[in-house]
């Protein structure tokens, strides 16, 4: 019961604060004003590349998807040395 | 338990022909969204885990062993650490270049191509290392996760 | 070549080498260990070519990733704040890699090492970026890169380090995405990731309720990663039942580096009335680190476990420094990232000991350490200088952060917070001693009888010289950081406060 | 309020699925469900993120060129591409940690025969 008094108590705060937001698909939201107008009309000037999601995914925060796949590439180290050598009783504890 | 590995044999065939049929399109259709993603929905994300979904269908249809001679364990280990080393190579490549690390119109000095283009080409290594990440560590995580780790194919065994 | 590209390096080095170390390691074992030193090392050697870069230009460095201007690039951002701590992490990732090659060697199987030293060489990238990145959404991927390396490290400890790991993962998943969520509110106010422009935009908000709910649930996520007391529960049982060889990399710079995102946070993207004045998180955040410093000395104390008592003690530091940042004056911050600093010294010193404890004598049970020194003579003497500088004896560092603190309570007109950090330091006193009293100047009966006569020519600890030389290094690093804690504050800490405190 | 029910649906939905995955994280017993909480809660936030970059009237971020760039490109037309980049990184997180978890279930369920929790925390204190 605790849990539910907490998660509604939770909801109720995050529905306040959220009437502040932007009204949706507004395309005067500083969200679509600020950044992403470069992006959307520099990307075939600057990179060649049409799709706009490729262009900031790979090149303008190329950085970012880096270290996603590096993420990727930990989760898959991590789940080879959890799981390997199970059956031979040296699985961790 | 029933020993994964050597497990029953499935002998109906419709199954497997169909998988068998399907299995090239899907990997030909992984490649498209690969190649595609510079003008279209697509990418290497999208591309590796199109590829990891067909060896898992060919796991499921036929079984393990027979999706573990297609793709050894020795090249999971390889393309794992290939594809991410790719990404990070061509972006040390720039730095080599004396330009900041990622910036690919650096690479004007390997490829005859104006700046712009050379992006172009940037971002396409980018994805190809990506894709290549993607597809193996879904592999490896599903092999691992289904046969709870008695590949047992490490080089030196496991009884050390 | 010129340190122009140095804060990239220092984050793609060990990235680079922990692909490599893992291709590798498949084929070799043997070329795994030098690779690793060999990374963390070229760290080093970029750690402090940054701090000679800030220390002689004075202003911050900017370095735009793949050369995008920041708000549509990624941009790192170094500064008098993070070089300090980069140069700590470097050094603490050197030494815990040199100790925990032949500890490794023996809690890990054979096969198994080349996967533990990626996922070691990953976290060191991990702390390496939170600590020099100017973007709020890329600290968020490299937040995830440490808790996953983290995660799976301690899942390979004692009994129950699994079912421990996945706590750790629900609470690590709750803290990460409060703060992806933090971002996101951030985002769709003002519609930009970097934290020098979010700066420029956010006080036109400071009324706004949706800011206020983004910066709450920023504040929960980076308290969950830093272990603040309501929500540390996760941190005692992982860092206990993981092996001794990843406990001393995590438990020393995993907490102090969400302790630094918080402090960026609050001075780099936040403006201080914002937080003082016209909302009063910063006393809020005070009280709830106050309780949590008396309630973690408290249960330290009750442990009998040497590990986890430890485990509750970067609890009550976290919360020391989460004092200093609520004074929200010159001094309290001084003392609050001389703390940040000189605790990530002392938590590796005091785990590599414990480690060299537990490997020699199988226990950690306090009331077994008896007569330890007469085996184990450098490895307890490098425990009590651990010991003192906790307790914040005079010549060790512990003693000149706790100083700064306790002035900035005052300054701050915070009474209770002064009685705090006072009473808390008597009762490490009480907690370390009692360990002393026990190895030291046990019962009279129960001294060995060999042992009676004082003239036992003095024989080294039965240790490997790969686990005592890192031990005994890092003690000698709090007796520097105690002599050379003013150079510290004049040339990094002092400029590295804003102004407006 | 009708008006904010109306214009702002995306914020009050997320809310709900944020609040049963965190529900589902506290209360269940089971470790399963305590991970499909957690996705719940992940992918929620992931709904929230792609909600902040819709544009009325806009089509996907995919710049017509046809050849030749013709006229100047209007940034209205097209959607925001920014969330969607960030959300990439989102889902690959989420993968990684339902494969972490899995694994660790593995273990844990190699070890003491149980996915429930009270049972576990018996079994570690004999």
């Amino acid at each position: 019961m605790l849990a539910l008094f907490i998660t509604m108590i939770a909801g109720a705060l995050l529905v306040y604060s959220a009437e502040e937001f932007p009204r949706w698909g507004d395309p005067q939201q500083p969200a679509s004003i600020h950044v992403s107008q470069r992006y959307i009309e520099k990307t075939v000037e600057e990179t060649g590349v049409p799709n706009a999601v490729t262009s900031v995914l790979a090149d303008y925060r190329g950085y970012d998807t880096m270290f996603e796949t590096s993420v990727i590439f930990s989760a898959g180290v991590a789940v080879m040395m959890l799981l390997r050598g199970m059956r031979h009783g040296k699985n961790p504890r | 338990m029933v020993r994964i590995l050597d497990d029953i044999i499935l002998d109906d065939s419709i199954i497997r022909t169909c998988s068998r049929i399907m299995l090239p399109f899907i990997q030909i259709y992984s490649l498209y969204v690969f190649v595609h993603g510079h003008s279209s929905p697509g990418g290497g994300f999208q591309g590796g885990c199109i590829m990891a979904a067909s060896f898992i269908l060919l796991a499921v249809a036929f079984s393990i062993r027979e999706a573990k001679r297609r793709f050894k364990e020795k090249y999971i280990v390889i393309f794992c650490s290939l594809g991410v080393f790719i990404y990070a190579g061509t972006g040390a490549v720039a730095v080599f270049f004396s330009g900041n690390f990622l910036d690919y119109s650096t690479w004007t000095h390997i490829l005859p191509t104006t700046p712009v283009m050379a992006r172009y080409y940037g971002m396409a290594m980018i994805e190809l290392g990506v894709q290549i990440t993607v597809m193996a560590v879904i592999i490896s995580i599903f092999m691992d996760l289904v046969t709870k780790g008695d590949h047992g194919e490490a080089p030196d065994g496991e009884d050390d | 070549m010129t340190t122009v590209h140095f804060p990239a390096l220092i984050v793609v080095t060990p990235l680079i080498a922990s692909f490599i170390v893992f291709a590798v390691g498949w084929f070799d074992r043997r070329y795994c260990f030098p690779l690793v030193i060999g990374a963390l090392t070229a760290c080093l050697i970029f750690a402090a070519g940054l701090a000679a870069a800030v220390l002689d230009n004075g202003n911050p460095l900017h370095y735009h990733l793949g050369s995008w201007p920041p708000p549509w690039g990624i941009e790192y951002v170094v500064d008098h704040l993070n070089v300090l701590i980069l140069l700590a992490i470097a050094v603490i990732a050197l030494l815990s890699a040199i100790y925990s090659r032949s500890m490794a060697a023996r809690e890990f199987p054979q096969a198994k090492l080349p996967q533990l030293y990626t996922l070691y060489l990953l976290q060191v990238t991990g702390l390496f970026g939170i600590t020099i990145t100017g973007d709020v959404f890329n600290l968020y991927v490299l937040l995830e890169i440490a808790s996953f390396s983290a995660y799976a490290m301690i899942a390979m400890g004692e009994r129950g380090a699994a079912f421990a790991a996945f706590r750790y993962m629900i609470f690590g998943t709750i803290g990460a995405c409060s703060y992806m969520l933090g971002v996101g509110y951030l985002y769709i106010l003002t519609g930009s990731l970097n934290m020098a422009d979010l700066n420029q935009l956010l006080p036109a908000l400071y009324q706004s309720k949706a800011l206020l709910a983004g910066f709450s649930l920023l504040l929960v996520g980076i308290a969950i990663k830093m272990a603040l007391f309501p929500v540390h529960t996760w941190l005692p049982d992982s860092y206990t039942l993981a092996p001794s060889s990843v406990s001393v990399l995590l438990a020393p710079l995993s907490t102090k580096v969400g302790a630094y995102v918080l402090i960026r946070i609050l001075l780099s993207v936040f403006n201080a009335p914002f937080y003082t004045s016209l909302y009063p998180a910063a006393p809020v955040l005070g009280w709830i680190a106050a309780a949590g410093v008396l309630f973690a000395a408290f249960l330290a104390i009750a442990q009998s476990d040497l590990k986890r008592m430890l485990c509750y003690l970067i609890v009550c530091e976290i919360g020391y420094i989460v004092i200093g940042v609520s004074s929200s004056n010159r001094l309290g911050l001084t003392g609050a990232l001389l703390h940040l600093v000189n605790d990530m010294f002392m938590m590796a010193c005091l785990f590599a000991v414990t480690g060299i404890i537990y490997a020699h004598a199988r226990t950690r049970n306090i009331y077994e350490l008896r007569n330890l020194h007469r085996t184990l003579p450098l490895t307890m003497a490098v425990f009590v200088t651990g010991a003192l500088a906790v307790i914040g004896v005079p010549p060790l560092c512990g003693f000149f952060s706790k100083w700064y603190l306790v002035l900035g309570a005052i300054q701050a007109q915070q009474w209770f917070f002064v009685f705090v950090i006072l009473m808390s330091s008597l009762l490490n006193t009480v907690l370390f001693f009692r360990i002393i009293e026990q190895v030291y100047f046990p019962p009279r009966e129960s001294i060995p009888a060999e042992h009676a006569h004082h003239d036992t020519p003095f024989r080294l600890d039965p240790v490997p010289m790969g686990e005592l030389i890192p031990a005994a290094c890092l003690a000698c690093f709090l007796i520097l950081l105690g002599f050379f804690s003013n150079m510290l504050i004049t040339r990094f800490i002092s400029r590295a406060i804003p102004g407006t405190f | 309020m009708i008006e904010y029910l109306v214009t702002k649906h995306s914020y009050w939905f997320y809310i709900i699925l944020i609040m049963m995955g965190f529900y589902g994280m506290m209360v269940k017993n089971n470790l399963m469900k305590k991970l499909i909480g957690m996705n719940i809660f992940q992918w929620s936030i992931i709904l929230f993120f792609i909600s902040i970059g819709a544009k009325k009237g806009a089509t996907i971020p995919i710049i017509e060129t046809h050849g030749v760039l013709n006229q100047a490109v209007r940034a209205a037309d097209y959607i925001n591409p920014l969330p969607h980049v960030l959300m990439l990184t989102a889902i690959v997180v989420g993968v990684a940690t339902t494969g972490i978890a899995l694994a660790l279930l593995i273990i844990i369920y190699q070890n003491y025969g149980t996915l429930e929790e009270d049972e576990i925390i018996e079994a570690l204190k004999k």
